[in-house]
């Protein structure tokens, strides 16, 4: 029955679960396989940077799917959710600048370097605790999520909606730049955390240690897959698209769109939190720049080019934006942000759908030929 | 069909991936250039990916590198810490550059920096800095605070400056300015300068409303005791600050203003003539004759095809920097980075300003150091200038914590930041 | 959820109507001035038919607004079951009180499946939790089937709602008001845009669900066929109050209607 | 004891007309400017103004400017708009050899002193008042006697309290206590921050039991009138940041307010503004003469609303009208289409700031009490954004156009059922919009950065205003920016820049919370639906 009742709106469970694999199959063990079997020498040889490179990108792929949950089904477009990423990699920033102890510049065992130069005497009291992997770890979803859940139940409860809503949201993420970018406040300012030394114990600069955290990020991304997958499939997931087609609707059959959308506003922003948790190890650095409200524009524009609510879209428009941003920056420095804006302009002028719509029309079309 | 999904989903990261694992042609050195092209930091920094493109334009002229001809990758990292350290990552061990030249901000150069190390890159920091930092990986050829800042406040605490009494030391409120003021701080206190003469602003980047703060500087300076502002202002927050100082009439021989950001690339973007004997501090200005200069800003402004294109002190490190590599590489034969390392040291180049630049064993430079006031014409004349070069301090004897660390990368110490050598 | 709603629910201004499943006191709606509800007072006893007519802009659709909690009144009391402050509530709320609501435009989830606009519709627990861990029973799988034959869509559950035609939608939304299984049911305009036969259809419907004494119906329509057919108690509303209320003859005989309808 | 001399050679100066004898003086005085240490020139500027006569208070001034020019035969030439003043022969010279004698502050300070000294005897009452000026920035005794002198010369009333005012913060330092005792009581209506802080210093010394108690009743009347000021001009910058504001948010008003359109461009719209003043004044500079440069401006504003109009209608006309309707999706194209066209200018005018001066009658300000200056740029823009929304508002509600949009806005299909071409009216009001936004970029060209960023520094600020001054409500836009501008600038002194700003985005966050379609919202079914 309950496959039944989405045979329309998802694909079968036997496909899903073959495309599932044949994903993880070529993120979990292909790439793997091809940068540490083959020759570096070889045409398939998947260089490390590469692999950190898809790393990074795999980050950003739980990041839109964090983004498509809230954007894609419930059809709030959040402008603010670099702020989640950048708060869950704060969180694990602040554990790993804890575990470098006394290996700073200054030697300092009880303070972070930034703290030593700012002539601080004492940890501050939003410091403690993250010595601990586990306190870290709670905090990479907690904060988030208490974030959003009390900026959530403000909004959506005052029924701010629409492009409200995204404007406010900005706002929110452009606020927490402006704050932490003040040194006071005790998080680096500008800087940000940086010159983390390890993780768990992990020594970051190794190649082992890089592939370790490459093949976790697969993992949380498989995680997420099915998580947004069993929200979405669930008679909550058919009231999100309610909500997202006729809000006011929904609400005359007795559920709360309040309450639905602080759901998933919520969720979508713990997963954000993971992905910056995952993000910041990888590359090293993580400060306020995160929070700046074009970040957070880049990631519809990722869902967007995707294709929106759908499961697959986000991941795919993840990797497309960002390898053609990898790419152009490094082939045509001059001219790659003419190629990215028009990108944007294409896919909402003429990609509603986004790439998955794209390929569903040339498949149907395709189908349609063969037909007669 | 959602298989057929996937598939396309891998054909197009490889297609976004492929293009990426080209492999590079043999006969040539390859040096990259990560300079950002867009985003905030283009302002300063489009200005230095040029230079290094005029520089390997002029060696390949000569003849290039060892024989070979010098091919510069440039890459454009927007602005954006990550990216930046995303495309270190790339240019070491894709493009298997022999060297860098890049970063302008703290924070990318921060973000970089594992990258260098991790795969013993080698990095020419180009812009004046904050100090506090040594890495075997990196080359910093920009002013350190004891090359500027100090400077200057000799200078304005002479007869010649006008005696000033009493301090204002405003900055964007990043590390470079908390550094420096922490370190002239410490210096001015050391005079018998007394705390309620010494007034600390800090304000966000890209400040562009300065009203109040400008007001507060007059009304501090209206106490009867000589008062100069001593700025550490970042980039874009400058031209709104100085059209401020200019229109609530803040004249140089009253407050005079000592900036240690803003050099010629900068004034260009303001109208100056009301910003008469308002004063900076660097190492190299372009209205300094020598043959060198001349040479060097004709070079430039028939490179960039602007006769009115101006040179700053950023451009001379890089200049210099440059330099300094190719007659590395020459002296040990190669570009391989511990070779061309171990060359650098007490390697000499001509500065462009007269005097001969040297290459420490701390990675830091040696130069001389310039006091200017800027004039009607967007360029500063020279009012004061050190005898001879200084020797950067990698680590401030005026910050406590810093103090005791010593930055020495040959025997016996080959450490950035010990107390003690490695080896005894 | 419906229980505590009518515990914490304060009983209005101290004022109680029992014996009405509706009470509508001197309510009073303005938008910029304009007044859509000028005073307007109505009751509905339990298990009672009401066909409500009037010309446009009379306020019938607002007056259902204010019932379902979309407007708030700016004066005037709305009591439901006689004693719940319905002024104070949310829509979702009133929803699961036991009011329903047929819009006169149909509205229907165009991205989701016939079957899936009924479930949603389905009456059951409806907070987020319950939502997302819901699983259909049995009878409720046969319930969606029967309201499925009710309203004559029978062979198309799997159908996007959006591919459906106007009287079609206009059916399912009807499918969805049974789903819900409400004490008081609103219908705005309920065959507008049906074939006669949909509309004799329709009617029927709607006898049928009156003769269920569990349930008050409220009908808005300007077919005076239709209204006919339901040969129930009449009242016009214009210029947002009431202006006459009786049987169908005896309104269409009340001068005043006559002017309003015909004017002068 | 040189003090005395000075005299002497002043009475001189009035009296007889300079004789032969003085001429060499001067001249050789005068060549001694050329001389190679500052320490040397300082010396040669002092002579020269020892010699006291009026003539050299042009060269000294043209000295402190950096206009004295040396040829190579060690003549000194005064430079005025490109020619050579020969100042003996006042004739003017043409040469090419000439060079620039270098002056640093510390001179230009002697200069301007002694400068000034000698205008207290010039005929021209401004030219005293600015003498005046100078000698309270530079104080010395014998400043102070001259001063004395000049006062019992003096007529003008103005003047002659600007100098009683001016002796008696002299006299503040003065050893007899009578001197003091007057001076304290003399200023006790001033309310100039350094004399409070003369006084102040007096008081830390000052024995005389007599002069404290009326030192410290002045200081109270000054403290209290500097305070005052001190609001006053807070609630100035307040406004003048509000102004700002409201410039960049009107725009946004019209096409986010009017037609519902999110435009992320908006910001760009405003960098496009400024760089067609650059333009302009690029123009101006190549092709017109001199002496209308200040002029550049006014042309500019035309100049700036056209070209970012027709930018508006084209994006309009070729994008965005495909996009009525899916708000998010506008708010993404238009986000791709800011990245555009700031790489275009980037491309065309390169990456660097762009030098666009203030014309001189939008340089400087007024001195007002209590050492607030209200600067003419500001105050220009304040003026100029009111009349810009004054303007739109005039439009909206009398022209047919305005009456168009109106309509389109409250009920397209109706609109367009009664024969208005609404796809004409999108194009004109989005059109309309931008170019307002373009002629705000012609006034923050004045006061901020002309750069391929400079639209992003706006963008966010203006839909703050625009959301919380409530969307299509030009009157309500007004009172948000000016509300936010105030505020701002009343936390600055206490929170700090920063901190003033995060507190202000959290209030708006809140606010909004509370009154979701902002200040002054339409009420009503169209909104609501």
């Amino acid at each position: 029955m309950h496959s039944l009742s989405h045979l329309f709106l998802n694909p079968g469970d036997r496909r899903f679960w073959a495309g599932f694999t044949a994903l993880g199959v070529l993120f979990l063990l292909l790439v793997p396989a091809l940068n540490l079997l083959l020759p570096a020498d070889s045409a398939l040889h998947v260089p490390n940077y590469m692999v950190t490179l898809i790393g990074k990108y795999l980050c950003y792929a739980i990041l839109a799917m964090a983004m498509n949950l809230v954007w894609g089904y419930c059809g709030v477009l959040s402008l603010g959710h670099g702020a989640f990423f950048a708060l869950g990699g704060y969180a694990i920033g602040m554990y790993m600048m804890r575990s470098i102890g006394a290996r700073g510049v200054y030697g300092n065992a009880d303070l972070p370097d930034f703290m030593v130069f700012l002539n601080w005497k004492e940890l501050p009291w939003y410091w403690l605790g993250f010595d601990h992997f586990w306190f870290a770890a709670l905090m990479v979803m907690a904060i988030p999520g208490a974030l959003a859940f009390v900026f959530g139940w403000l909004a959506f409860r005052s029924r701010i909606n629409g492009v409200y809503l995204s404007i406010v949201t900005q706002a929110m993420t452009y606020a927490l730049m402006l704050a932490f970018f003040r040194n006071e406040m005790g998080f680096g300012g500008n800087n940000g955390l940086t010159d983390f030394k390890d993780i768990l114990g992990f020594d970051l600069s190794q190649d082992a240690t890089k592939m370790g955290l490459y093949l976790l990020t697969t993992l949380v991304l498989g995680a997420t897959f099915l998580l947004v997958r069993f929200v979405t499939a669930s008679k909550l997931g058919r009231v999100m698209m309610a909500v997202r087609d006729a809000e006011s609707r929904v609400r005359f059959l007795g559920y709360s769109v309040t309450g639905v959308k602080l759901f998933a506003f919520t969720l979508s922003a713990v997963l954000a939190g993971i992905a910056g948790a995952l993000y910041v190890p990888q590359v090293g650095i993580i400060n306020p720049s995160e929070f700046s409200p074009a970040n957070s524009i880049e990631i519809a524009i990722w869902v967007a080019v995707g294709g929106r609510g759908t499961l697959l879209g986000p991941v795919l428009g993840a990797f497309a934006v960002n390898g053609a941003k990898t790419w152009l920056t490094g082939a045509a420095p001059e001219l790659w942000l003419f190629a990215l804006g028009a990108l944007f302009i294409l896919v909402t002028l003429a990609l509603p759908k986004g790439l998955v719509g794209l390929w569903a029309g040339l498949r149907a079309r395709v189908t349609e030929k063969s037909n007669d | 069909m959602k298989f057929n999904r996937i598939l396309g989903a891998g054909l197009f990261t490889a297609a976004s991936i492929l293009p990426m694992l080209a492999h590079a042609a043999e006969d040539t050195i390859k040096i990259g250039v990560l300079h950002s092209l867009s985003g905030t930091m283009a302002i300063s920094e489009t200005t230095l990916k040029d230079t290094v493109l005029m520089m390997v334009d002029d060696i390949n002229k000569k003849g290039g590198l060892l024989g070979k001809k010098v091919e510069a990758v440039v890459v454009d990292p927007a602005s954006n810490w990550p990216l930046f350290a995303e495309k270190a990552r790339e240019l070491l061990e894709k493009e298997k550059v022999a060297a860098v030249f890049g970063c302008w901000t703290s924070v990318s150069r921060k973000s970089v920096l594992p990258v260098f190390e991790q795969l013993n890159g080698m990095l020419f920091y180009p812009v004046q800095y904050e100090g506090e930092e040594s890495s075997r990986n990196v080359f910093y050829t920009g002013a350190a605070p004891n090359q500027q800042a100090i400077p200057a406040v000799d200078y304005l605490m002479s007869k010649d400056g006008g005696e000033v009494k009493r301090w204002v030391l405003a900055g964007t409120d990043y590390v470079y300015p908390r550094t420096t003021n922490k370190i002239l701080e410490a210096y001015l206190k050391s005079k018998g300068v007394k705390p309620e003469d010494i007034m600390i602003n800090y304000t966000p980047f890209g400040h562009s409303d300065w009203q109040t703060i400008v007001a507060d500087i007059k009304k501090f300076g209206s106490a009867g005791k000589k008062t100069a502002v001593v700025s550490t202002i970042n980039g874009d927050a400058n031209v709104p600050f100085y059209k401020e100082l200019a229109n609530l009439g803040v004249k140089a021989d009253q407050i005079p203003v000592v900036a240690f950001s803003v050099g010629e690339e900068e004034l260009a973007g303001i109208d100056t003539k009301n910003l008469i004997g308002h004063l900076a501090a660097w190492n190299y200005f372009q209205s300094v004759k020598s043959p060198e200069n001349d040479a060097f800003i004709k070079q430039w402004q028939s490179f960039i095809k602007n006769p009115k294109r101006v040179t700053n002190d950023p451009m001379e490190a890089t200049y210099i920097g440059f330099k300094m590599w190719t007659q590395a590489v020459q002296q040990a034969g190669t570009t391989n980075v511990d070779a061309v390392r171990q060359a650098l040291y007490g390697q000499k180049v001509k500065n462009l300003t007269g005097g001969v630049a040297v290459m420490n064993t701390n990675h830091h430079l040696s130069k001389p150091v310039f006091i200017g006031e800027i004039q009607g014409n967007g360029q500063f004349q020279t009012v004061w200038k050190t005898k001879d070069v200084i020797k950067a301090d990698a680590w401030s004897p005026f910050i406590p914590e810093s103090a005791k660390l010593t930055a020495d990368w040959t025997y016996p110490w080959v450490c950035g930041n010990c107390t003690e050598p490695k080896f005894k | 959820m419906t229980d505590d709603t009518l515990m914490d629910q304060p009983h209005g201004p101290g004022i109680a109507a029992p014996g009405t499943i509706l009470y509508v006191d001197s309510v009073t709606v303005s938008f910029d001035g304009f007044r859509a509800l000028n005073e307007l007072s109505l009751v509905i006893e339990p298990g009672e038919l009401r066909t409500i007519i009037g010309p446009n802009g009379a306020g019938k659709t607002t007056m259902m607004d204010v019932i379902t909690g979309k407007t708030r009144p700016d004066q005037g009391d709305v009591l439901f079951d006689g004693h719940v402050d319905l002024t104070k509530m949310t829509e979702d709320q009133i929803a699961n009180l036991g009011i329903g609501r047929k819009f006169q435009k149909p509205t229907v989830f165009e991205h989701l499946t016939v079957f899936e606009n009924l479930e949603l519709a389905l009456k059951c627990k409806r907070d987020t939790l319950s939502t997302l861990l819901f699983r259909l029973s049995g009878e409720q799988q046969h319930r969606i089937d029967q309201v499925l034959g009710t309203v004559g869509l029978k062979d198309k559950p799997r159908m996007l709602a959006g591919a459906l035609s106007h009287g079609q939608k206009q059916w399912l939304e009807i499918g969805m008001l049974l789903m819900q299984d409400q004490r008081l049911l609103l219908l705005d305009e309920p065959v507008a845009g049906m074939t006669d036969a949909e509309t004799e259809a329709t009617a029927e419907l709607i006898l049928d669900l009156h003769k269920d004494p569990h349930h008050s119906l409220v009908v808005v329509e300007h077919d005076m066929e239709f209204v006919r057919a339901l040969g129930a108690r009449v009242t016009v509303l214009h210029e947002g109050s009431v202006l006459a209320e009786g049987s169908l003859d005896a309104v269409q005989a009340n001068a005043k209607v006559v002017e309003v309808y015909l004017g002068r | 004891m040189r003090a005395f001399h000075l005299i002497l050679a002043l009475a001189a100066l009035l009296l007889a007309t300079p004789s032969a004898r003085a001429d060499d003086d001067f001249s050789t005085a005068l060549r001694a400017l050329n001389a190679d240490s500052y320490a040397d020139k300082i010396a040669a500027a002092e002579a020269l103004a020892a010699l006291g006569e009026g003539r050299a208070a042009p060269i000294l001034d043209a000295l402190a400017d950096g206009r004295l020019y040396v040829t190579p035969d060690g003549a000194i030439l005064i430079e005025q708009a490109g020619t050579y003043l020969e100042p003996l022969s006042q004739k003017i010279v043409t040469t090419d050899k000439a060079e620039a004698i270098t002056v640093n502050n510390r001179l230009r300070g002697v200069a301007r002193g002694a400068a000034g000294r000698l205008a207290l005897f010039s005929p021209n009452a401004q030219a005293r008042g600015a003498a005046v000026e100078a000698i309270m920035n530079s104080p010395s005794d014998e400043a102070a006697d001259m001063v004395r002198a000049a006062l019992a010369k003096e007529s003008d009333a103005t003047i002659k309290a600007l100098m009683v005012t001016a002796l008696a913060s002299l006299d503040l330092s003065s050893d007899n206590a009578g001197h003091r005792l007057a001076a304290v009581t003399q200023l006790a209506d001033s309310s100039d921050p350094s004399v409070r802080s003369q006084i102040q210093r007096l008081l830390e010394t000052e024995t005389d039991l007599q002069v404290r108690k009326v030192a410290e009743k002045t200081l109270g009347s000054i403290e209290f009138r500097v305070t005052l000021m001190g609001f006053v001009a807070n609630l100035f910058q307040g406004l003048s940041l509000g102004s700002v504001l409201l410039l960049a948010a009107i725009g946004l008003a019209v096409t986010f307010g009017v037609m519902g359109v999110i435009n992320m461009a908006h910001g760009e719209m405003i960098m496009l503004g400024a760089y067609t003043t650059f333009a302009v004044q690029q123009g101006f500079r190549a092709f017109l003469p001199a002496d209308l440069i200040d002029l550049y401006l006014v042309a500019a504003l035309p100049a700036a609303f056209l070209v970012t109009a027709l930018v508006g209608m084209g994006l309009e006309r070729g994008i965005i009208r495909f996009l009525y309707g899916r708000p998010l999706e506008t708010m993404l194209a238009t986000w791709g289409i800011s990245l555009v066209l700031q790489q275009v200018v980037r491309q065309i005018f390169g990456a660097s700031n762009m030098e666009v001066a203030n014309p001189s009658w939008m340089t400087g300000g007024w001195d007002l009490a209590g050492g607030f200056t209200l600067t003419y740029n500001r105050v220009v823009i304040i003026l100029f954004c009111l009349a810009v929304l004054g303007g739109l508002a005039a439009l909206l509600r009398w022209s047919s156009f305005g009456l168009h949009m109106r309509a389109v806005t409250q009920n397209r299909p109706m609109a367009s059922a009664m024969g208005i071409p609404t796809g004409r009216v999108d194009a004109m009001t989005f059109g309309l919009g931008s170019g307002i936004a373009g002629i705000a970029g012609v006034a923050l060209s004045q006061i901020g950065n002309v750069s391929p960023n400079l639209g992003q520094g706006y963008i966010v600020d203006s839909f703050m205003v625009v959301v919380f001054g409530g969307v299509g409500s030009l009157w309500g836009t007004l009172v948000g920016a000016v509300s936010l501008g105030v505020v701002n600038k009343f936390l600055e002194p206490y929170a700090g820049a920063m901190l003033g700003k995060i507190l202000v985005l959290v209030f708006i966050i809140l606010f909004i919370q509370k009154r979701p379609r902002g200040l002054f919202a339409l009420k009503g079914r169209s909104v609501e639906s």
